[in-house]
């Protein structure tokens, strides 16, 4: 991808999230699956095995589980900023879905895209950014440099 | 629907292939390519641009929405043990009770049989905000001990405003769980949501636990702020005599130290003010008296201590410290 | 130190200074080289090709530039205006006769990269070819720069204990030519030496017998190219 | 180049042209004049853009080292020191500070910037003093150095 064509960020967080305490930024999360299709058998798998354990392992996420008559199971996440991803999870496995839920959860819900810098800071400078006169000795007495005469 | 499909059989039994023409998408499955698709997505757009995009409906009204589980989450979310109840009765605001009576006359249903038997959150916000205020007075206090009343005030207002509140609100996800008249939470009905949920928070895990929870999620906001951003001095040089004349210090003399470019568009002044010969501050400016009041407000940050390259604030968790907060953070 | 508000900041870090240079006596490479560093802004740890960051240069006595060697003669500054037998070629010592900027100019103009800032660039140099500065000018000066090279002395600025303690490699033949060259009334040695790069320390009088054929061609040689390497070292 | 969303459409899979077209018009809404909605014009710009891209990917590390090397040496300046010098005497002393962290100290920390020269300068002055030795030249051998002493 191009570096103009495609939208930047700084690097970012929700609300300075871990200074404090560490908040888990996904509040909510739908599996939308089909009781019948072929596609959702991976999906059909991981709410008889393991949804109750990821509940249980986040319980501030609420997962709602619905059974809709489409051949297209996803994932719905939403996170605190408001913002709504969808994951396709067609002919996934169960230990494939699980490993979709560890991502969507870990994530902030920032958007993604192209991280200008792996740092940033608002504060760059403890001792003072350079300026002009940073490094020049102090002029004593009148301010401007007075020309040398050689006559 | 029905109708199409109707239609459709009979047009196919009559032998006539007009198929195309009154086909309807959702019955008639034709494996090809999709060329309807870009006219109607078209018309959609334009639709789009004509109507404008539909008002946004709350999320308690969409599918997948489970009151009490949300509130539990949002508890567990923040780590704090809530009690639900108070929670319950935190989030409901009393536009909301007035609208939802409202609405119930409007059916015609009796007023006995559906009277609402809910308590709105006027009390707990009260509360919340007092405590918020108290608390955060008290913590500016502690983190900035040479910072004037004036100043704390103004810290603790900017934490406390309306936009501030309600974008903590709004990231914390009290907005889904906001009853409120409106569909798009109005600023003042989410701030006083947050204010009810401190106040919650207060009645069901105590002062201490509260404490902590404004520390982490308001006092944060502090962060990467300047101090005159958040609080507004009109005359910094007419303040900073008065602090150095409260201090028994010599008055400040501004002296021009270095000037580039002065007869340009574009000059640049360094102004040290010194007191009792001593450089206490120095400040560029666009113009001497720009420079004069810069070098005056950074003399000001040195001596209420807010400065941008000061040791950071306490923000670390309780288990650590056991003795209460405010102790905590003074003692740094 | 770091509490400036954050527009004082940037004010302070992309401020323009502007310096002043004296260019009496000083090859006009080193000179320029001093300039096109400071125009183009690569003396700040903020540089950027981008960002503009170009300071100002004054530089004064122009006229006063000095070249080594036959630069003076040698030296060929070529133009063309475009029309058939528009080509003109002038040497150092024309050029500067016509116009005692041109030197300095033309050497800071080709040592600035070739890009759209070059011409902005030159806008930010100020050359005066004596040291008479605008009221305007003086006052926006920060720092003058020291000179690239030191000034040689004339002849007539050393004292007569330091001429005799000077090493010899040989006793001159006449000792009073020798009183007669540096009590002043001998040729317009003075007028030689500011216009033309020689800076010579020891006089040497091999040429004994020639010495009075010098004197009376000096009211020919009085102009800065004058051939006085034969004579004096 | 691999277009992920493409097979995950689901309303349009299989072949249209509509769709394909509009991926690529996708990466030319930025450019100027019609490459921005012509599709002949605008593949052939989207394919330039990609190959410079990926070129620009090598070539920007390389520009970023140059100017850092160009702010390093203009801090050095400040401090009369020479860019090379610096950096030499700055791995003798095994501070393994790179070209990044180095030109940003000089940008927003100079009072580190400046100890971290005059560690390098306090090097080379070592140096200097090694490479003399005592002071006396060695049987045979006459130069400058007895002159400056």
């Amino acid at each position: 991808m191009t570096s103009r064509g495609t939208p930047s960020r700084f690097l970012q967080s929700v609300l300075q999230n871990g200074v404090g305490r560490y908040v888990c930024q996904l509040k909510r999360i739908s599996l939308i699956f089909s009781k019948k299709a072929q596609s959702s058998l991976g999906v059909r798998e991981f709410i008889e095995e393991g949804v109750v354990d990821y509940a249980k392992k986040n319980p501030s996420t609420v997962v709602y589980v619905s059974p809709q008559a489409s051949r297209i199971p996803k994932i719905v996440a939403e996170y605190l900023n408001g913002s709504v991803r969808e994951e396709i999870i067609t002919n996934k496995t169960s230990p494939q879905v699980l490993e979709l839920l560890t991502k969507l959860t870990n994530q902030s819900g920032l958007d993604i895209i192209r991280i200008r810098k792996p740092f940033h800071t608002d504060s760059p400078s403890i001792q003072g950014q350079w300026h002009p006169f940073t490094n020049r000795p102090p002029s004593i007495g009148p301010i401007r440099p007075q020309k040398q005469d050689n006559k | 629907m029905a109708s199409g499909y109707i239609l459709n059989r009979g047009a196919l039994t009559l032998g006539i292939h007009c198929q195309r023409v009154c086909r309807n998408i959702s019955v008639t499955q034709v494996r090809e390519k999709k060329r309807w698709m870009r006219a109607y997505t078209y018309l959609m757009e334009k639709k789009l641009k004509l109507e404008g995009p539909p008002p946004p409906k709350p999320r308690s009204q969409l599918p997948n929405w489970d009151y009490h589980a949300e509130v539990q989450a949002f508890s567990n979310r923040l780590h704090e043990n809530f009690s639900l109840e108070l929670l319950k009765t935190a989030f409901i605001n009393p536009c909301y009770l007035q609208a939802e009576q409202e609405r119930r006359r409007g059916l015609g249903v009796d007023s006995e049989a559906a009277a609402l038997v809910l308590k709105d959150n006027i009390q707990l916000s009260s509360t919340g905000a007092a405590l918020t205020k108290s608390f955060l007075t008290d913590w500016c206090r502690a983190s900035f001990p040479s910072l004037p009343s004036e100043g704390v005030e103004g810290i603790v207002g900017h934490l406390t405003s309306l936009t501030v509140v309600a974008h903590v609100a709004r990231n914390l996800g009290v907005e889904d769980l906001t009853m409120s008249a409106e569909c798009p939470v109005p600023d003042d009905v989410i701030h006083h949501t947050f204010m009810a949920v401190i106040g919650a928070l207060e009645k069901s895990s105590g002062v201490e636990r509260t404490g902590y929870f404004l520390r982490d999620f308001l006092a944060t906001q502090l962060i990467g702020k300047d101090l005159f951003d958040i609080w507004t001095v009109v005359n910094p040089m007419g303040l900073l005599v008065e602090e150095l004349t409260k201090r028994n210090i010599a008055l400040p003399e501004p002296r021009l130290i270095r000037a580039a470019g002065a007869s340009t568009v574009l000059p640049l002044y360094f102004v040290g003010l010194y007191s009792d010969k001593k450089l206490l501050a120095q400040g560029p400016g666009e113009t001497l008296v720009a420079a004069e009041e810069e070098a005056a407000r950074v003399a000001l940050r040195k001596i209420y201590g807010y400065t941008e390259n000061r040791r950071p604030s306490d923000f670390s968790p309780p288990q650590q410290h056991q003795q209460p907060l405010i102790t905590s953070v003074s003692s740094n | 130190m770091s509490s400036f508000s954050r527009s004082a900041q940037q004010w302070a870090t992309f401020a323009r200074s502007w310096f002043v240079i004296d260019a009496r006596m000083q090859p006009p490479g080193k000179i320029a080289t001093m300039c096109s560093v400071r125009l183009q802004g690569k003396h700040k740890p903020i540089y950027h090709a981008m960002s503009d960051c170009g300071d100002h240069v004054v530089v004064i006595n122009t006229k006063q530039i000095a070249f080594s060697g036959n630069k003076w003669e040698q030296k060929v500054y070529s133009s063309h205006s475009g029309y058939p037998g528009g080509f003109k070629q002038v040497t150092a010592a024309q050029l500067h006769h016509k116009d005692p900027k041109a030197i300095v100019k033309l050497a800071v103009y080709g040592m600035l990269p070739r890009n759209l800032h070059r011409r902005t660039m030159m806008q930010r140099l100020h050359i005066f070819a004596d040291d008479e500065l605008p009221e305007d000018i003086q006052a926006n000066l920060t720092e003058e720069l020291p000179q690239p090279r030191e000034i040689p002395r004339k002849l007539s600025e050393y004292t007569q204990e330091e001429i005799d303690a000077f090493p010899r490699l040989w006793t001159p033949y006449v000792q009073t030519v020798c009183c007669q060259i540096h009590t002043g009334g001998s040729i317009n040695a003075d007028n030689v030496f500011t216009h033309s790069a020689a800076h010579a320390h020891v006089i040497e009088y091999k040429h004994k017998h020639r010495w009075e054929e010098m004197n009376a061609a000096s009211n020919v040689l009085n102009h800065f190219y004058t051939k006085i390497s034969d004579y004096i070292l | 180049m691999v277009f992920l969303s493409l097979s995950c459409w689901i309303r349009s899979r299989g072949p249209d042209r509509y769709w394909k077209v509009q991926e690529v018009l996708k990466h030319a809404r930025h450019f100027r004049g019609r490459k921005n909605r012509c599709y002949s014009l605008a593949v052939k710009a989207v394919r330039r853009a990609f190959v410079y891209a990926t070129k620009g990917r090598r070539l920007k590390q390389r520009n970023m080292r140059t100017l850092w090397i160009t702010r390093i040496a203009a801090a050095s300046r400040e401090h009369g020191m020479k860019y090379p010098a610096l950096m030499h005497n700055l791995t003798k002393t095994s501070i393994q500070l790179n070209r990044r962290v180095i030109s940003d100290l000089a940008i927003t920390e100079p009072r580190s910037f400046l100890s971290l020269a005059k560690l390098a300068r306090a090097r080379q002055q070592e140096g200097l003093r090694a490479a003399l030795g005592d002071g006396k030249e060695p049987a045979g051998v006459f130069s400058r150095v007895v002159l400056l002493q």
